[in-house]
Formats: structure tokens, C-alpha cells, sequence
């Protein structure tokens, strides 16, 4: 493996902050972001990835390599939970393996902003609709993740089964970060075709702000995945193997996948990211209503403290490893 | 005046919303609410660190209201609070 | 130590600094603030979302009195609550 | 009426973003950008708005066509409270009518300063000192809507007359908004004059990041007057045609005095804009505290929930159909 | 149930961790924290001005336990509020 | 004294809005900059100087006058303390006077930015190490203080000792300002070496927005020294004296120093603000929990109320034209 790779990863700012708010929890510093700063800089990036992406999918339309991609992603969607619930579920009770099952199926969008930043950096392109596909991955693991407990809990509580349904489609599809990152995509779409002018004074927001935003986001991440990571006693050892194990095996998937469908390089970096992360927003803010018998130190433990930091520190730079050895350039 | 009652809640605020209408369902005359409240209980500890996610604190919902009011708010909420976590306490008051 | 008096506030975050300032004429030995309450009362709903706008949320007022001070607090509290909206409790409290 | 100005609006980014806000209200979607985070945009739109002001005022100096426009509007925002007020009395009590009075003779920034970028974006220039007449008409309506209640109410409450006085004019003149705006005009102004260097080293973050942030800050403004939409029963008939038909009126009066005045097409648009609009910072916050017995989801339900979203969406457009009919192009 | 008790606590920010660490330790069964709470005491008023210099405000800690949890709380918490200032009061509650 | 100077500094934007800030404590406003907002602009401001320092820092390399100059700083740090304490302990107890020392024996980061902008609009250049000084200059004072304590106040509660003494070097090496300054230097340093591409791509966001953030920023400062400014009566007209005398004196001992050291113009003005200003910030908040006899209205009013504008509005200019006295231009 190429260990410029790594380096050229580690020693760029957005992860050196990442490292910064890690190294801030092991000193017992009293660094903190207060909330709401942290939901400022999550809302921002997702507005503006949307509007890049719904930018550069108007300049590229939508061909047929776009739509087998989507379809792909969707089908990981759906395919990666059910696996990771067979594999968890030999260790746990059916509602925590649905719900780390669930986050696993789904995406984590700052990993695959920080993979969109590190193929800048290498001066690698990739497409406009990829940001789609991030859209298309993040709900879907959420009605898998709850169809998984109905159908194999046992003596489910009756309680409203028809609303419930209303609410859980409801939430996985309408929650802020799926709805904000759709929009934003719409718009950017939208005023490329109709307002080119308007985009073009919006563009010094979205873009040459995007790396510090993000930058200082990671330095929020950093604390919280190191918070996180206090409870791994709890989390136990399968677990912490799962969220060490389950990046790789869904990366390489991803990259079989990448293969078959031909992507290119950068394509396929960002296809692999968002199989290999996992969520820790959309997915855990919906199991807490909809699973509330799971344990959420347990999803979020293994989603935020060790799958997340593990994709941003390693991860990113490996898969880009095996992409270059499987991908000619483009 | 007749003493009345005080009701301390405290539940994640991804179940506020539920718990706001079932109060008003059950005939709570008003309620307050104060959200980012951080805690530990059964369920361990709950920080603000997750807010950007949607996830949430906690939030502490205070309801002042009559004695014969009480019964049906009691009915109401207790169900939610076994079900999703979560403690209540009555107490005394009195107008001021 | 003798028992003391536990009132607790609601109002208007527009009418805090009045309030604050009756409480202190009146003689109460001090007070905490809440900001950022929403709720629901006779006036409706109260939410977060005008506070860009300075017209704020509500504020839930606490004070520890002897029971002694109350009667000059009340005097001088609920003509503020009659006018203006909120409202106001008192209950039984010790010092740890 | 030309249909490209509306679709011009609609598709720029900072209206389909406060569309997006109206949306997800729409759709129950739990996108929320938590308080203080509006607050830091509105700050940051005042202040922007009053550094450009300024150094404009500063390059095009104080002409007489400056002092005719400014008392213009002074006559406007004396006028239009008093004449709604007439109107209002027939429905409503002192208090309510007042107080709504009140916050249609006062002025929305947020719909100025999109009526200001929407120029931008047809190439249309207008001039520095309609900065000045903004801050100009937030306040007379204050004083008058207290006027009206103290000379038409049935035996007012006597407590402490002269302090009260003392307290309003306070709330009018140095209330957060005005201040702000007043002191960024002055500023802009004065380092224009004095600090070129300086100002120059601040227009990155007044002027590049102002699109972004008003757009950033519209989606807020649209899930706000989403949310109260809901009070619209509350609101009843009248009040909701009163919100629809009085920024066509008093726009219609606006053009009318543009064109007495002769102001050039972007000053017109802006001064309709102006009179047009109502306010849901200022005033909705001083008649808290002065006249608590008006209901506030009446004043604010139309002002913010009904005046503002019509201005934002068809407003602006329609206004700058009839100055491009009525008025030659520069 | 059993009658239980309340204990509301308001301190200053910069001491929350120690108090918290306290109630554990001795005891408590769980806890809830409002930050950002300002306020006026013996030491003077206490705003939120200085939050951005990490010298924060207050925070009000509501504290529900057994009876007889109190006696040792108490032993842990009193020396804290007289050291570094705060106050503490005990009421009487129910569960819901 | 170079009277363009002082208006140079004082109609610049930046002392402007601190201006406006104190002002509008004055005229009684409600204008505030609700928190968390300030902590933003505080923790940008920390992460851009110190990203700006360490790219600097890497350009320059460590030479001797670097050594030097960070040895003096040090030893400044030191001094300046022990020395203020012989005075105050002339009227207040051990606890206010080593409170109050402490404070002044530390430095104001938002001081030294302003000066640092100043030099920029002079045209005057500085070193990168500076930043390295200021870091270094923040936390000995802490240290110092607790000593001043510990050996001489009567009769100290025995509680404890060594565990209090983690707690403060703790306190005064891993707080949060020093460590996102001190981290933000390394991330500057590193990436400058490593990613020189990824730290182009942060720069829009660390120096374009950074006289504005910086603007913004002394609009709160200005509040909130107003503010403390009503608490002048318990301070006493002793405390008020030093809190305008001590800046003069450290500011001067300062250019005794730059001019040993043969600093250039640039480094030797910011040297003599590092010397005479005070923290408000690191040493308040852990004099707070660590010296909790101490009347914090005392340490906070002297150095933020009175220390901090004497310098930004009349001291910067003041200490500059001292040094174009004495130090030939580069
Ligand atoms: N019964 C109640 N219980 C708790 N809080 C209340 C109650 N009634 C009113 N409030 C609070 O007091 C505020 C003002 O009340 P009101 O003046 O009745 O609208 C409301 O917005 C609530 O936050
Ligand atoms: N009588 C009181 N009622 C309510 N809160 C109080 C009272 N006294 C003090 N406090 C709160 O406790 C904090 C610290 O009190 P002290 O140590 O007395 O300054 C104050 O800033 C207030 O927030
Ligand atoms: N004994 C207690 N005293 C005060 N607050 C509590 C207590 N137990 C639980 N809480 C609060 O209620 C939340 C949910 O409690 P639980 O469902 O027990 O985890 C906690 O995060 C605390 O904020
Ligand atoms: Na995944
Ligand atoms: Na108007
Ligand atoms: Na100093």
C-alpha cells in the first residue's frame, strides 16, 4: 500500500483537526464547540455538497452509467443491513443487531466529504451524481433496520401498527438531513439551469468556505468520537471487531461492485466510502424513536467512536490504495 | 386558591413532541418546556455532544395544574415514560 | 434551618429585566434565570423561532425567600403577571 | 406582466431556499436551524447590508434627490400606520388594530435586501442611501401605534405616563435592529472616508458571503412563517385579505411617489419594496412590552406569515413589472 | 410509592464537573443539568457574557432520590456550595 | 505623538464596531450577540492565528532571534506577575492581589489580532514566531499566581495539595484556548510542510474572513466590557489607576526589551501588547475554580472593563508611535 497515501491523508488539515479533537478528550481538555455550532457547520456542508452536486449533475445530465450507479447504491442500501443483522444478531437481541444493522446499511456524509477532499487534493475528478447516490443510501437501512425487528422480534407490542409505519416512512425519508441535502441538490440543479447568475454569487458560501467548515466540523467530530470511545467497555469485543471489520468488507464489495460497473477512479473511491461508513445521524436519531429497546450507546459507540474515525484516518487512504491497484486512471 | 399540582418531567427530546400532545390531550392546562438538558440516568449518561445529529439531550417539562386534573395526565404519560425512558415526579404548590 | 419559600416564574423573555428588577426592589435575596423556555399557556403557543427577531421565547424565574419575604414579592410580582401574562407558583422548600 | 421577472425570482437560490423552508414545514420534516443560529444571520445581514450602505452614501454623497427620498419616507411610515389603522378599526379593538398598523408602516430588511440582490441579479443599479431610508422607516410606526392606542383607547391604565414615554421612544430609536443598522451605515461611512484599507480587508466576509447567508437565512424565514401558517384560523378573513391587498396598496402609493420624485428604476423598486413590507423584528418586539394587550399571533401571523412570503415571492417581481412599465430605464 | 426528595443546586459552570463527580460518588441515582442559567446571589450578578472565555454561567442540577440517599449527598454537596458559592434546597416530591 | 495614528486606528472597522459595542451599553440598547455566537468567533479567531503563525513559522524557520524572543517572553510572563502582586497586596488580600497579577501577567489574544491588523494596515511586517510568543505567554502567569498563593497566604486548607496541583498545570497548559492556539500553530506548521495544496484550500476561510470575524467579534467585546464597566464602584479608584498604569509600564518595560533584543518594528509593537495587556479569558476561568476566595468582578472588570479598550482604542497607536521613535523602520 502506498504510504504517501496515508501520509498525504494524515497531515492534511481537516484530519490534523480530527486529530486535534481527539488528542483534546485523551488530555481532559476543556475544548468544547457548544451546541448549536456544530449542527451550524452539519447543516452548512450538507447544503453544500447539494448544491455542488445538483450543479455538476446539470452539467453532466443524467446518462445510463448514472442511473446503474444509483441502482447499485441502492441495492447496498438494502443488502448491507440485512447481512451485518445475520452476522450481529448471533451476539445480540434482535433489536440492537437491527439497529447497528440499520447504521451500517446507511452513510455517514462528513467520511464521504472528507473522500471528496482528498481526491481534490490528488487531483482526481469524480461526478455530480454521486451526491445523489449519498442521498439515495441514507434512508433506506432505516425501514430495513425496522422491518428486521418486526418480522423476527418476538411478540411485537401492537400498539398503532399502521401510524407507526406513517412515521417511520415519514422519518426516513423527511428527516432534516435527507430533506436539506435532497433540496439543496434540487436547487443547485435548479438554479444552474434557470439562474446561473444567482448560483455564481452563491458559490464563494459554498465553496471556498467548504474546506474550513469542514475543518472545523472535524474538530467537533474528534471530541465526540472521543467521548464516544469512554464506552467501549460497554460496547465489548465482537462489536468493536464488527465496526473494524465491517469498513473493509463493504469497501471491497463496493470495489467489486465499482468494477463490474466500470466507475471511474473517483467514482469508485466514493461508491467504496459510502458502502464502508456507516450512519450517525439519520440512522440513530430513528431508532431512538422507532427501536427505543436498543441500546443506543451500543449504535452510536460503534458508528461514531470507531467505524468513523477509523474511515477518516485509515480507511480513505487504503481504499483509494486498492482503487488505483484494480482502476487505471482515468 | 386551591393548592395545585407541580409535574417535573424529563425525557429525550426526540420524544418531546409526542409527550407535549398526549399532555394536551389529557387536559393539561399549559405546560413549559426547557430543552438541552444534559443527565444521567438508568439509560446512562446524556450529553449535548450529539446535537448536530438530531439525536438530541434531554428536555424537563414542567406542568403546573388542579389536583382532579392530575389523574388523567398521570395515565397519559406514564405508559410513554416506560416505554421510552425517562422520569416524572408530583409535587405541591400553590398559586402565587 | 427554618423552612423557605420556593417561587417559580414564567414569563415573557420581553419582560425579564422588569421582572428581575421588581423582584430585587422587593427584596428577594436573589434569583436564577432560564432563558429559552417555549411552552403553551392562555396566550397560545411560545416557541424558539422569533427569537432572531428579539421578540424571545419565555423564561422561567426562580427564587428561594424566606417565607417572611414572600408577601412583598407577591405584591409586587403578580400585577406584572396580571398585566403582562405568565405565571407564578410557590411551594415548601428547605435548605440542603 | 412579464412572466420571466417571476420565474427569475422564483429560481434564484435565496427564494427556492426559503421555498425549501416553506416545504419542509409542509411535509412535517424536523429541519430546524436552532436558535441563536438566525440570529447570527440577521445580525450578519444588517450589518452587511449597513457597511454597503454606508460606503455607498460615501461615494455618491448627499444629494438633494437624497433628501426628498428620505422624507418621503418618513411621510410614508407616518401615513400608512395611521390609514391601515382606519382600515383595522373596523374589525378589531385599539390594541389589535394598532399594533398590525404599526407593523405595516415599519419595513422588513430581509425583504429589502432580496428585492436589493434580485437587482443585482437583473443589473439594475439603485443607490446607497435607500440604505438610509431603511433605517429610516423601521421606527415612526412604533411611536405612531402607541399614539393611536393612547388617543383611541377607552380610559387608559395611568400608571407612570411620563416614564412610559421614555421607554417607548428608547424601544424605537435604539432597539437592536436600528442600532445595528444605523451603526454599520456610519461605520461603512466613516472608514470609507477614513479607512479605505480597512473597509477594503472587510468586504470578503460583507459582501462575498452575503448571498450564502441570505439564503441561508431564508430557509429559516421560511420554515418560521410556515410554522405561522398554522395560526391562520386564529387570523380569520379579513386579516388574511388586509396581509394580501395592503403591500399591493402601499406599493401602488410607493410607485406613485417614486415617480413624483423621479427616483431611477432600482430606487423605486426598493422604495415600493419599503412600503410594501411589514415588519416582524422590530415592531412585533416593541408592541410586546408596550401594548401587551394586543394579540401578538395576529400582528405576527400576517406580517411574517402572509405580507412577507407574498413580497418574497410575488411581490418583488410584480413591484418591478410596473417600475419597468412606469419608468425608463436609467 | 414513597415519598421522595428534590434537590435543585445551582452553581456556577466551571464547578459542574466536581459537583456532578460528587453526587455519584456519593450515591445519587441520577442527575439533570441546565446550563447557561444566569442569575444574582452574594457573589453579585451572574450573566452569560463571559461564556466565549470558557467563565460561563450558571447551571441548576435537579437531583431526584430516596429519602434516606439524602443524608449522604448532603455530607458531599454542603462543603462544595460553601467553598466555591451556590446554593442548595431540598423538597419534598412523588413519582408520577 | 502621531495624532493620524489614532484616528488611523480608531476609524478602522474592527475598533469602530467596538465602538459601537460599548455604545450601545451606553444608550441602553438590547443589542446583544447571544452565546454561543461569540464562543464561535472566539474559537475562529484562535484557529486562524494560529494556522496563519504556523505557515508563517515554516516560511521563516527557527533562527536565534526566535529563541531569544520566546525566552523573553517567558520571562515576562513571570515577572510581570510577581511584580504586580508587590503592588496590589499593598491594598488588596493575597487571594485579589495574586488574582488580579495573574491576569496581567497573561496576554489578550484579541489584543494582539487587533495589533497585528493595525500592523497590517501600516504596511509594517511581523514574524510568525510572534504567535508562538503569545502562545507561550498565556499560561505561567496561572502558575505564578497559585504560587503567590500557596506561599503566602496565612493558614492554606491543606485539601488535597498534590492533586490540586495536577489539576493546575492541567488547567494552565491544557485549557482550551491554549490548546486550539498551540494545536492550530502545529496543523499550520505541518500542513505547510506536508499539504501544501490542503492548506491553500483553508486559507479563504482563515484570512478572508478573518477582519471580519475579528470586527464582529470586538462588537460583542465592546458589549461586554461596557458591561463590566457598571461594576467600576467596587472596583476602587486604586485598582482603576493600576488597570490604566500597569499597560503603560509592561508596554513599556516591553520596548526596553525589543529594543536588547533588536527586534524589527513590527514584532517589537507586538511584544510590547503581549506585555500590556491582560487575559480576560485562560486565567479568570481557572482563577475562578482554582483561587475561588477571589472576588472575580475584581480580575475580570480591571482587565477586560478598563486594560482591554485602553489598549484597543488608545494604547495600540500609543505603543506604535513609541516604537517609530525608537526602532528605525526595517
Ligand atoms: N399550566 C402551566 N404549566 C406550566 N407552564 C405554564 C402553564 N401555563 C402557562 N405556562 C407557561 O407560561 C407561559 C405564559 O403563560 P400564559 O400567559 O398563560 O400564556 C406559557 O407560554 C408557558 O410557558
Ligand atoms: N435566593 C436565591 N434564589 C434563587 N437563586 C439564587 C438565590 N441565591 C443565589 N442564587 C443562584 O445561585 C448563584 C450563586 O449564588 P451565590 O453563591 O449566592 O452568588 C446565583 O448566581 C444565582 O443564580
Ligand atoms: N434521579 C434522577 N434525578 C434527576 N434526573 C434524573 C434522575 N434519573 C434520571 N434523570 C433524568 O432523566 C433522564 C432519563 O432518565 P433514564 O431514562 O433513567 O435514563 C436522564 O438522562 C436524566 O436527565
Ligand atoms: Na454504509
Ligand atoms: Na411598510
Ligand atoms: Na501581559
Amino acid at each position: 500500500m502506498n504510504a504517501s497515501l496515508v501520509l498525504q491523508n494524515l497531515l492534511s488539515p481537516p484530519v490534523l483537526f480530527f486529530a486535534l479533537g481527539l488528542l483534546s478528550v485523551a488530555l481532559r481538555s476543556d475544548l468544547e464547540i457548544p451546541a448549536p455550532l456544530p449542527k451550524l457547520f452539519s447543516l452548512y456542508l450538507l447544503l453544500a455538497i447539494g448544491i455542488k452536486g445538483g450543479m455538476e449533475l446539470h452539467a453532466s445530465g443524467l446518462g445510463g452509467a448514472v442511473l446503474l450507479t444509483l441502482l447499485a447504491s441502492l441495492a447496498m442500501a438494502v443488502l448491507v443491513p440485512i447481512s451485518s443483522f445475520a452476522v450481529l444478531r448471533t451476539r445480540f437481541d434482535t433489536y440492537n443487531a437491527a439497529a447497528v444493522a440499520a447504521a451500517y446499511g446507511s452513510i455517514s456524509a462528513v467520511t464521504f466529504i472528507t473522500a471528496e477532499t482528498f481526491l481534490g487534493a490528488l487531483g482526481i475528478d469524480f461526478d455530480g451524481f454521486m451526491v445523489a447516490a449519498l442521498a439515495l443510501m441514507e434512508s433506506p437501512a432505516i425501514i430495513i433496520g425496522l422491518l428486521l425487528v418486526r418480522l423476527t422480534a418476538p411478540g411485537q407490542p401492537g400498539r398503532a401498527e399502521g401510524l407507526r409505519w406513517g412515521a417511520l416512512l415519514h422519518e426516513a425519508f423527511l428527516n432534516s438531513s435527507v430533506l436539506l441535502l435532497v433540496g439543496s441538490l434540487l436547487i443547485g440543479y435548479l438554479s444552474a439551469a434557470f439562474s446561473p447568475a444567482g448560483l455564481n454569487k452563491l458559490l464563494p458560501f459554498t465553496e471556498q468556505l467548504f474546506y474550513g467548515a469542514l475543518s472545523f466540523f472535524l474538530l467537533d467530530m474528534g471530541i465526540v468520537a472521543a467521548q464516544r470511545l469512554r464506552e467501549l467497555k460497554e460496547t465489548g469485543a465482537f462489536l468493536i471487531g464488527f465496526s473494524l471489520l465491517a469498513p473493509l468488507l463493504h469497501g471491497a464489495v463496493g470495489l467489486g461492485v465499482s468494477l463490474l460497473l466500470q466507475l471511474p477512479q473517483g467514482d469508485a473511491l466514493l461508491f467504496m466510502v459510502l458502502c464502508a461508513s456507516a450512519s450517525y445521524i439519520a440512522v440513530p436519531a430513528a431508532m431512538r424513536m422507532t427501536v427505543p429497546q436498543a441500546n443506543p450507546s451500543l449504535y452510536i459507540t460503534s458508528s461514531l467512536g470507531l467505524t468513523f474515525p477509523f474511515n477518516i484516518v485509515v480507511g480513505i487512504p487504503l481504499y483509494m490504495a486498492a482503487v488505483q491497484r484494480f482502476i487505471p486512471p482515468g | 386558591m386551591d393548592p395545585m399540582k407541580r409535574l417535573d418531567l424529563i425525557v429525550s427530546e426526540r420524544e418531546l413532541d409526542r409527550l407535549c400532545e398526549a399532555l394536551l390531550k389529557a387536559g393539561a392546562p399549559g405546560y413549559s418546556v426547557l430543552r438541552h438538558v444534559t443527565g444521567r440516568g438508568h439509560a446512562g449518561q446524556v450529553s449535548e455532544g450529539m446535537e448536530f445529529s438530531g439525536f438530541g439531550a434531554n428536555a424537563h417539562v414542567i406542568v403546573f395544574c388542579q389536583r382532579d386534573e392530575l389523574e388523567a395526565i398521570r395515565a397519559a404519560i406514564n405508559p410513554l415514560l416506560d416505554y421510552y425512558g425517562g422520569v416524572g415526579f408530583v409535587s405541591e404548590t400553590n398559586p402565587l
